[in-house]
């Protein structure tokens, strides 16, 4: 019954939250309301959300978003040196990264995470999902650029997603 | 402060713009172009918040969140018509 | 009510043939001839008190505004008419019945015969000017049906074509003269136009008037030059030659001319144009009647010669010739219907109309001949027969013709001339067909007598000719009288019809005419000769070649001007636009008002140059078409900041999003449509739209700049004042659209709601060719990393969707643009998933969607009339809830809804539907994937 | 900045008729559109230009006027109709003419 | 305001302009595509963000109470930026856009 | 207030709905339809009953007084041309439903917009408003032209498009320039403020009216902007070609009142201009009747040259003349209307020939539809005892007395001629000029052809019982000419009071 009306509690959490912040203001009316849209749109659109994983390990993902964003200040700086630096300099490459996740969701993320970090743009997904191609602005070790990323955002990926 | 730093911010915005329009202008590629594009919406909105904060007003709040979406889904749209064609299918 | 009736009887009579035709061709004509009868017995019935002086009228108002009454009358003229009318009309119905095959519709013939009797009737009965006309109109259109009543012969149809182009075309100016002759005078009533005949004279439209009237009686009754049809017109079946063009419709001419006699004639004008344009008719179709070989030919120019004759002396305008006139009106109806007649007879039983093969038919059919003979003699104008009385009151008439001084000779000895045709194309009619050998070729052989039943009306109108002919004044005198009174005037000069005046010039030219005649004949192959020489047109070709030339010079006009290219449309409204905007513009003293302008900034300069840079950089680029996509967009974008920098924060949100949603209709169309566009327009046409377009860009500029500078007073201020107060929203944009101008906005959705409708129309039958698509694409179709994330967003984009409509009252947002965003996101899944994937999710019927949007919103307004109110009155309201707190009810969201649920409806209807159209390579090679 | 306006106006109308006498379907509605843009902007300052707050009651003490903006929603919104329809409009023409052509050129050609 | 949160939002807001422009500086001057697409699809969404903090600092600072609904903004610009550039990339390898001669490339990858 | 004004808008609306989600069986879909259709004549014709008092009635849509709100104004004009309509639309309809609306679901609905459209476009007393019909009626219009699909339909269809976004556009760009100078939409406002403006600033406001002259001329097929008809019109389904013979004259219907109430204090601002146009919109009308190689685009130039001959009524700016122009505008819509319904009746028996003016099969039904062809040429010339008839001597008559006389006689006469000639050209070489057998399947049932004779006979009832008709236009030019009325009833105008809901 619960299942039936609250389909995905922690979608219906996360609107409830996105709500708030939309109307910027927490007066009861409405945190009701947007109690409403939380139940209302996860109670039709759950259907839509086939392959979108849980959060099995909320903290280590709080820590993974710290990384990331700190990654994403440094990986900016470290492009604007690069963009503004002379680019016959630059050392760009196209690297196949080896997956181990699996859930496309989880690839996504794991994606995003690349593309947004230091000088590193998923280009491409093998058919197979077994490989994502990066592009990267400028790096010397292709082999150790790919296992510091896979240590770096896809282990954690998967432990907060897949195990 | 802000006097002076708005103008400076706005100028910087401005070049920007230009900047992508170049891009635009001269492609060579269509991604090339999709890519300008893409960074105007995103420069775009920068302009409106600081457009914002230079007329102390928040009604600019909406019209950035809706260039964010629009500009995504017109830069999805684009490149799946240069993948596939037939974008819906 | 019997006038009405008289006129009225025949159109029945049109009516029970038709109903009747299937009993048999005998009762059909038993039925027809009920009518006409009828009516000749009703006028007879009037003829004591016309012969007393009396003018029996009927009126009714009809069209008064037009000044078209129902005024009917019977003076003595019409009487006259009418009775030749209905009298000759019988004789043709009974004619007809034994003339027609059993292939022709006899019930059809009637018909349209009897229509053409009430038209007839009407003209001559008519007291209203206008209503003649009406009637007038109406003989045109019967006598074109009944030409062309063998429609299968091409020489009925141009034959029919051409009679109702020309007489059709005499009833449009006789139409106009009417109208002026009513200005004049103030009426259309005929006692009010012919009692103000000096009035008229004296009117300086007079002329005109004269002119144009003249041209509708010469059309119809086939004065040179106007002539020509009547002849094509013989392609008819003979009766209709023995009624219409002898008795009736060609008469219709002169009548008119004897009507309007009182108003018309007297002037000089009058004088000179009737009288020349009857005798060159007479002694021209005379000459040209005595070289036709074909026999109804001959009949055809001899009723033009006598047309003319009867034209020739209304033209002299003396009250003799007023009189003889008449006279010979009846004398040329009598004797001409019994001699179409014969020779539809002699057509019927040979064969064929050609007298160089009909000869010696005495010998076969004596009785025919017999008949045939003395009406030629009448025509001829042989003593003792009717047609002589009238020609010799005719000669008579040349005679005291004293106006051309020196030159009047000339007309008594044209006159004579054209006797003397006479008497020698009617010796011919004689001699010629029944005498003159043996027949040659007949295609019928041998010809015998008809039955008894189709001489009989022959054999009546001859012995009419010899009643009159012999004994005038005890037959057709006080028709004469009565006729000639209404034409030229109750006090007539006295005069006398007797078959002997003594020896005198008129007898004299008289024998002139026959001796002369029978001599002219005996010359006959020298003339034919002559004839053979000269120069003949034919005019149904001429004509046809003329209307043919017209047709082709329309032809190309027409291809030249609309060469079926939208270029040229474009350019000649904008150029219309141009010319109207400038010559609206140009007396603006001052192009710059006296507003405060408004300091320029940087950034708007950055804006102006990406925006025109846009602009200009789509047309560069044009060629390549999703090159040129994307920098419109840029176009949209920059309109979008545009309304932000200028505070309408709605406009923005609206046109950012509609912007996205139309460039995903167009690349999901562009598709399906060549990705390049070739250059192809020449220098010239480039400078050329160049031209205009730059014309009409400094065109909108100078508006814009002559407004912006300008002050105004507006109602803005109401809407400002009232927006919470009575409309219940602080967003005044958004209270303008839900309820100050909501039916704006319901007209609006419904626009919506219909162009997703037209595209489900166009595109449910659309049939892609199957042609081979050479464009190489990548093999995944939903990338998962996309699809992923379109997933996340919905319901972040539905929030936001909701989040925009709540406030869209108070604050910028609303249900159109809460629309596109659900839209927005739902095409996201549309690309990213895939078509099957949302219809396994979303089973909607979207245009069903969207007409109910359309209809929540029309009910919403509907609202309003429980209360007592107009259509979309709003109501709000606000209610304390404990712990909530105030909040806000109004009607205004519900409409709103509406308005959602409409663009969500359209929308996703117009891209689903459009998303549904796959090329066909693709189905296949879709097909092969999944079976691999 | 009221002739810089103008001239934004005048030369999208320009660009826009330029596209609108081109000889094929696609370069006709992107002149279409692009009218339709510089339409709208016409009519929104048609209100006079004006900086600061939108038409929102509270907002400030002056608002601009806000009836060219209400214009301008029907517009817009009519005007996505009317795109959507004729570029359905020329993907049929061009299915059932085989070629994208308005210049009156008949077959032929693609 | 204070002169510490005007002080804040001035870097803010010149870091966020500042990353903005050197994304379209990459984007106008980096040699091919591939390297073009990093500055968008980083600096200008840090830049952005930049801009939004600082603009959520002063509107929350100017005694109105918190205003943090901006975040949003760049929550969703941070979500989308990377699928962007990952899709645009795709696009520009099915169409094998060329690359600078030095780019290195896996063996079993074209 | 009475809600009587709203019914023609809404219930085409409502019907027009209705048709769109409950769509599934034709027969239902066909009743509905006509039933709509009947009710619509029925309450327009009260309508015309309340206007022919004289009075003219208001209705506020959302309670807001003009010039506030938009308001809906039934004065004589409105109610005339609201009738005319819905007998147009009656038999229109009723010819679709005899199997004449098919592929698809969507004919009959779109008739209902289109409808709507023209209602709200002849009620309204808003010129944005008028703009929002005319979007609603040309967009109905756009997707009926394409019903049925085909080659033609979809050339013809793109070009009558685009011509008219671009003349929505201009239409914008008019009536938003009209607000910038009187900052009014309200029609009777607006003519107000332009009669007290500035003189100074007043070419800005012609400058509008001009505009919208263009606008009107495109939707009226104004020689050089009829372009576009012949072969929209050609190309248009029959029931759909018929419907359209209204609309060229909304156009007219529009020029006649924005001019009369909007530029009133601009009386002459359209003279100089109508003129000349309306003699070449006659020739070009003229020479396509002429030209025409099928009967469709024959009966399409028919209309053009309808469109001259009322241009020149109007353009004779006197209430006589209108008043004429009236009548001519009435009878030339829906003898067009009948000739369209008509030429598709024919076309469908004579095989692949269709309507080509060739000799070809005899019609199986000749004889009927001869005689209605008969009937309809001769009152689309102008030949008594049709309307036609009445319509060019009322139209002669009101000019007899000026000197334009010499120049719109001889157009009317010389083109009623012309017509004639090129006619009798078809009729004969149709219906006369036939080869091989008849087509037997292709006979038509008694449905359709009650639906052309009745709109014969209605023309012919027209003419016979025209008195009181021209009296009424007489009184419909009056009113026209004096907007006083008009003001003053916009002025008067009280909304309802508001109770206690609000
Ligand atoms: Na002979
Ligand atoms: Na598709």
């Amino acid at each position: 019954m619960m299942r039936r009306l609250f389909p995905r509690p922690e979608l219906s959490g996360i609107l409830w939250g996105l709500w708030l912040l939309l109307v910027n203001s927490v007066s009861f009316g409405q945190i009701l309301l947007g109690a409403f849209w939380a139940w209302l749109i996860p109670f039709y659109t759950h259907s839509f959300w086939p392959g979108v994983m849980s959060l099995r390990k909320p903290w280590l993902g709080l820590k993974f978003l710290g990384v990331v964003m700190v990654d994403i200040l440094i990986a900016n700086a470290i492009v604007a040196r690069l963009v503004l630096s002379n680019s016959e300099r630059l050392q760009p490459a196209f690297m196949l990264m080896p997956l181990d996740v699996k859930e496309d969701f989880t690839i996504t993320l794991l994606a995003s995470t690349i593309s947004l970090t230091p000088g590193t743009v998923s280009a491409d997904l093998t058919a197979d999902r077994r490989h994502l191609l990066i592009h990267s602005l400028h790096v010397d070790d292709i082999e150790q650029t790919i296992a510091q990323m896979k240590q770096r955002y896809e282990a954690p990926l998967k432990e907060m997603f897949e195990c | 402060m802000l006097n002076v730093v708005i103008p400076i911010a706005f100028f910087m915005i401005s070049a920007a713009l230009l900047l992508n329009l170049w891009r635009l202008l001269i492609g060579p590629s269509l991604p090339d172009r999709i890519l300008a594009l893409d960074t105007m919406y995103i420069n775009a909105i920068a302009l409106l918040v600081l457009y914002g904060i230079y007329q102390q007003g928040e009604f600019y709040f909406e019209a950035a969140l809706l260039i964010a979406v629009m500009g995504f889904v017109g830069t999805v749209v684009l490149s799946k018509y240069l993948l596939r064609g037939d974008i819906i299918e | 009510m019997s006038l009405l009736l008289i006129v009225l009887l025949p159109l029945l009579g049109a009516v029970l043939p038709l109903l009747t035709e299937r009993f048999g061709r005998n009762i059909c004509a038993a039925v027809a001839v009920a009518a006409p009868l009828i009516s000749a017995g009703l006028i007879i019935s009037q003829l004591p008190a016309i012969f007393a002086g009396d003018i029996p009228i009927f009126h009714v108002p009809w069209l008064s505004n037009i000044g078209l009454d129902l005024s009917l009358r019977l003076d003595g003229l019409s009487l006259m008419f009418g009775l030749l009318i209905t009298g000759i009309g019988l004789l043709v119905i009974f004619y007809a019945l034994y003339y027609l095959s059993n292939k022709d519709s006899i019930g059809k013939f009637y018909a349209i015969l009897q229509l053409f009797m009430m038209a007839m009737l009407g003209i001559v009965m008519a007291d209203n000017l206008l209503l003649l006309i009406v009637f007038w109109e109406l003989t045109s259109l019967s006598s074109f049906l009944l030409i062309g009543y063998w429609s299968y012969r091409s020489d009925a149809r141009k034959g029919a074509r051409m009679a109702l182009a020309i007489t059709g075309g005499g009833g449009l100016a006789l139409l106009a003269g009417a109208l002026l002759l009513g200005h004049m005078v103030g009426s259309f009533n005929l006692s009010v136009i012919l009692s103000n005949g000096e009035l008229i004279r004296d009117h300086k439209l007079y002329p005109i008037a004269l002119v144009l009237i003249l041209l509708g009686a010469f059309t119809k009754s086939a004065q040179f030059p106007f002539h020509f049809w009547l002849p094509h017109a013989m392609a008819a079946p003979t009766p209709v030659s023995a009624y219409l063009h002898s008795a009736t419709m060609v008469k219709a001419g002169v009548f008119l001319l004897a009507r309007l006699y009182p108003a018309l004639a007297g002037s000089e004008m009058w004088f000179f144009i009737v009288t020349f344009v009857g005798l060159i008719t007479l002694v021209y179709a005379a000459y040209t009647a005595m070289m036709k070989h074909d026999l109804k030919g001959l009949l055809a120019y001899s009723t033009i010669s006598h047309l003319g004759l009867i034209t020739m002396l209304l033209g002299l305008s003396t009250k003799l010739a007023a009189t003889a006139a008449v006279f010979h009106i009846i004398n040329h109806a009598i004797f001409k219907a019994s001699l179409f007649m014969a020779a539809g007879i002699i057509d019927h039983e040979t064969g064929t109309r050609d007298m160089r093969k009909i000869n010696g038919l005495w010998q076969y059919m004596p009785q025919t001949a017999l008949l045939a003979m003395v009406a030629a003699a009448a025509m001829a104008g042989v003593p003792l027969l009717n047609g002589f009385l009238s020609k010799e009151m005719f000669f008579n008439e040349t005679l005291h013709l004293k106006s051309l001084g020196l030159f009047s000779w000339t007309v008594p000895v044209l006159a004579t001339i054209a006797g003397i045709f006479a008497v020698a194309y009617s010796w011919r009619f004689i001699h010629d067909v029944f005498f003159n050998g043996k027949p040659v070729d007949l295609p019928k052989f041998p010809p015998h007598e008809p039955p008894p039943f189709m001489k009989a009306p022959v054999a009546i109108l001859v012995v009419l000719c010899l009643l009159v002919g012999i004994m005038p004044n005890l037959t057709v005198a006080p028709f004469i009288d009565a006729a000639s009174a209404a034409v030229a005037g109750a006090e007539l000069e006295p005069y006398e019809i007797s078959l002997w005046h003594g020896f005198n010039l008129p007898l004299l030219m008289s024998f002139t005419a026959l001796a002369g005649g029978l001599l002219l004949y005996s010359q006959r192959r020298g003339l034919f000769a002559f004839y053979e020489r000269g120069f003949h047109l034919d005019e149904k070709l001429v004509f046809e070649a003329r209307v043919q030339r017209g047709v082709r010079a329309s032809q190309w006009i027409t291809n030249t001007l609309e060469n079926g290219s939208l270029q040229r449309y474009v350019a000649w409204f904008v150029g219309f636009t141009l010319v109207m905007g400038v010559v609206g513009i140009w007396p603006l003293a001052n192009m710059t008002g006296t507003r405060p302008l408004m300091p320029l900034d940087g950034v708007s300069v950055i804006a102006a140059i990406l925006l025109i840079a846009g602009s200009v950089g789509t047309v560069l680029i044009h060629h390549n078409r999703l090159a040129s996509l994307l920098l419109l967009s840029v176009v949209g974008l920059i309109v979008s900041l545009i309304f932000v920098r200028f505070s309408a924060p709605d406009l923005a949100l609206t046109q950012i999003s509609v912007e996205v949603v139309t460039i995903v209709l167009m690349m999901l169309a562009l598709y399906f449509l060549p990705q390049l566009s070739p250059r192809q327009s020449g220098t010239l046409r480039i400078i050329r739209d160049i031209a205009l377009s730059g014309a009409a860009g400094i065109g909108v500029t100078v508006l814009t700049w002559a407004v912006l500078t300008r002050p105004y007073e507006t109602i803005a201020g109401y809407f400002l004042e009232n927006s919470v107060s009575g409309g219940g929203g602080t967003n005044v944009v958004n209270v303008i659209l839900v309820d100050f101008r909501g039916f704006d906005t319901l007209g609006e959705i419904t626009v919506l709601a219909l162009a997703a409708v037209g595209i489900l129309a166009m595109l449910r039958t659309l049939q892609l060719p199957n042609t081979s698509d050479p464009r190489s694409w990548a093999r995944e179709i939903y990338p998962p990393i996309l699809a992923v994330l379109a997933r996340v967003l919905l319901p972040l984009a539905l929030l936001v969707s909701a989040y925009i409509f709540m406030r869209g009252h108070n604050q910028p947002g609303g249900g159109f643009i809460a629309g596109l965003v659900t839209s927005v996101a739902l095409i996201l899944q549309y690309v990213s998933s895939g078509l099957s994937w949302i219809q396994e999710r979303l089973r909607w019927n979207y245009r069903s969607v969207a007409a109910l949007g359309v209809l929540i919103a029309a009910l919403t307004g509907c609202g309003a009339f429980i209360f007592g109110y107009p259509f979309l009155t709003t109501s709000f309201t606000h209610i304390h809830w404990p712990l909530v707190g105030e909040f806000e009810i109004a009607t205004a969201m519900v409409f709103d809804l509406g308005v959602y649920i409409t663009v969500v409806g359209a929308t996703l209807l117009a891209l689903a539907q459009l998303g549904m159209l796959t090329h066909p390579s693709r189905i296949k090679r879709k097909l092969t994937e999944e079976i691999a | 900045m009221e002739a810089l306006v103008a001239i934004a106006i005048g030369v999208m109308t320009s660009c826009a008729i330029y596209l609108m006498l081109r000889a094929r379907t696609f370069p006709v509605i992107l002149g279409l559109t692009l009218l339709s843009y510089a339409v709208n902007l016409f009519i929104f300052v048609m209100g006079r230009l004006s900086t600061g707050n939108p038409a929102v009651i509270g907002s400030g003490e002056t608002y601009p006027d806000p009836v060219p903006q209400a214009l301008v929603l029907t517009a817009i919104v009519i005007g996505f109709a009317m795109t959507a329809f004729i570029l359905v409009l020329a993907l049929r023409a061009r299915v059932e003419l085989g070629n994208d052509h308005v210049d009156g050129n008949q077959e032929g050609r693609t | 305001m204070e002169l510490f949160v005007e002080i804040v939002v001035s870097i803010c807001l010149l870091g966020g302009a500042a990353f903005a422009l050197v994304g379209s500086i990459g984007l106008a001057r980096l040699p091919d595509f591939y390297m073009r697409l990093h500055g968008p699809a980083k600096a200008s969404t840090l830049g952005v963000g930049g801009m939004v903090i600082g603009s959520t600092i002063f509107f929350s600072t100017r005694g109105n109470g918190l205003s943090l609904h901006e975040i949003l903004v760049v929550v969703f610009l941070f979500i989308t930026a990377p699928i962007s550039a990952h899709i645009v990339a795709k696009a520009a390898l099915h169409l094998q856009l060329p690359t600078v001669a030095r780019t290195r490339r896996p063996e079993n990858k074209s | 207030m009475s809600h009587w004004i709203l019914i023609p808008i809404l219930l085409p609306l409502f019907t027009g709905l209705a048709l769109l989600i409950w769509s599934d069986r034709i027969c239902v879909t066909r009743a509905i339809s006509a039933t709509s259709a009947l009710a619509l004549l029925a309450v327009d014709l009260l309508l015309l009953q309340r206007a022919a008092e004289g009075t003219i009635s208001l209705y506020a849509l959302g309670n807001w007084p003009p010039p506030f709100g938009i308001v809906l104004v039934l004065d004589r004009l409105a109610a005339l041309m609201l009738v005319m309509t819905s007998v147009l639309a009656l038999f229109v309809i009723w010819y679709a439903a005899c199997d004449r609306d098919q592929p698809g679901d969507s004919l009959h609905p779109l008739i209902h917009f289109l409808l709507m459209g023209l209602n709200g476009a002849f009620l309204t007393g808003d010129i944005f408003n008028l703009f929002v019909f005319f979007e609603v009626l040309l967009l109905s219009s756009y997707a009926l032209l394409l019903h049925g699909g085909g080659k033609e339909r979809a050339r013809a269809g793109f070009h009558y498009v685009v011509l008219n976004l671009a003349g929505s556009a201009l239409f914008l760009i008019a009536v938003s320039l009209l607000y910038g100078v009187t900052g009014t939409l309200n029609m009777a406002d607006m003519g107000q403020r332009i009669a007290q403006l500035d003189p100074a600033d007043r070419p800005l406001a012609i400058t509008g009216g001009l505009l919208l002259f263009a606008v009107f001329g495109l939707k009226a097929a104004v020689a050089p902007l009829y372009f576009w008809l012949p072969s929209a019109y050609a190309a248009a389904a029959g029931p759909v070609a018929a419907l359209f013979a209204v609309m060229t004259k909304l156009g007219i219907y529009s020029m006649v009142r924005v001019y009369s109430l909007v530029f009133a204090s601009e009386p002459g601002l359209l003279l100089p201009w109508l003129w000349p146009l309306a003699l070449v919109t006659l020739a070009a009308g003229i020479v396509g009747v002429l030209a025409a190689r099928e009967l469709r685009r024959q009966v399409a130039y028919l209309v053009l040259v309808s469109v001259g001959t009322l241009l020149l009524g109007v353009a004779m700016n006197s209430q006589q003349a209108l008043a004429a122009s009236l009548y001519y505008l009435v009878h030339s819509t829906w003898i067009c209307a009948a000739l369209f319904i008509l030429v598709d009746l024919m076309r469908q028996q004579r095989g692949l020939l269709e309507d080509t003016i060739e000799s070809g099969p005899p019609l199986v039904q000749g004889t009927i539809l001869g005689i209605f062809f008969f009937v309809a040429c001769a009152s689309v010339v102008g030949l008594p005892p049709t309307s036609g008839f009445v319509g060019k001597v009322n139209l002669m008559q009101a000019v007899s007395s000026t000197v334009e006389a010499v120049w719109v006689w001889p157009a009317l006469l010389i083109s009623g001629l012309l017509t004639i000639t090129a006619l009798s050209r078809s009729g004969t070489t149709i219906f006369w000029r036939t080869t091989g057998d008849v087509i037997a399947q292709s006979r038509a049932g008694v449905m359709p052809m009650v639906a052309v004779g009745g709109l014969l006979l209605i023309s012919i009832v027209f003419s016979f019982a025209g008195d009181p008709v021209l009296s009424f236009m007489s009184d419909t030019a009056q009113q026209l000419a004096d907007s006083t009325a008009y003001l003053e009833a916009s002025s008067l105008f009280q909304p309802v009071e508001r109770g206690d809901i609000r």
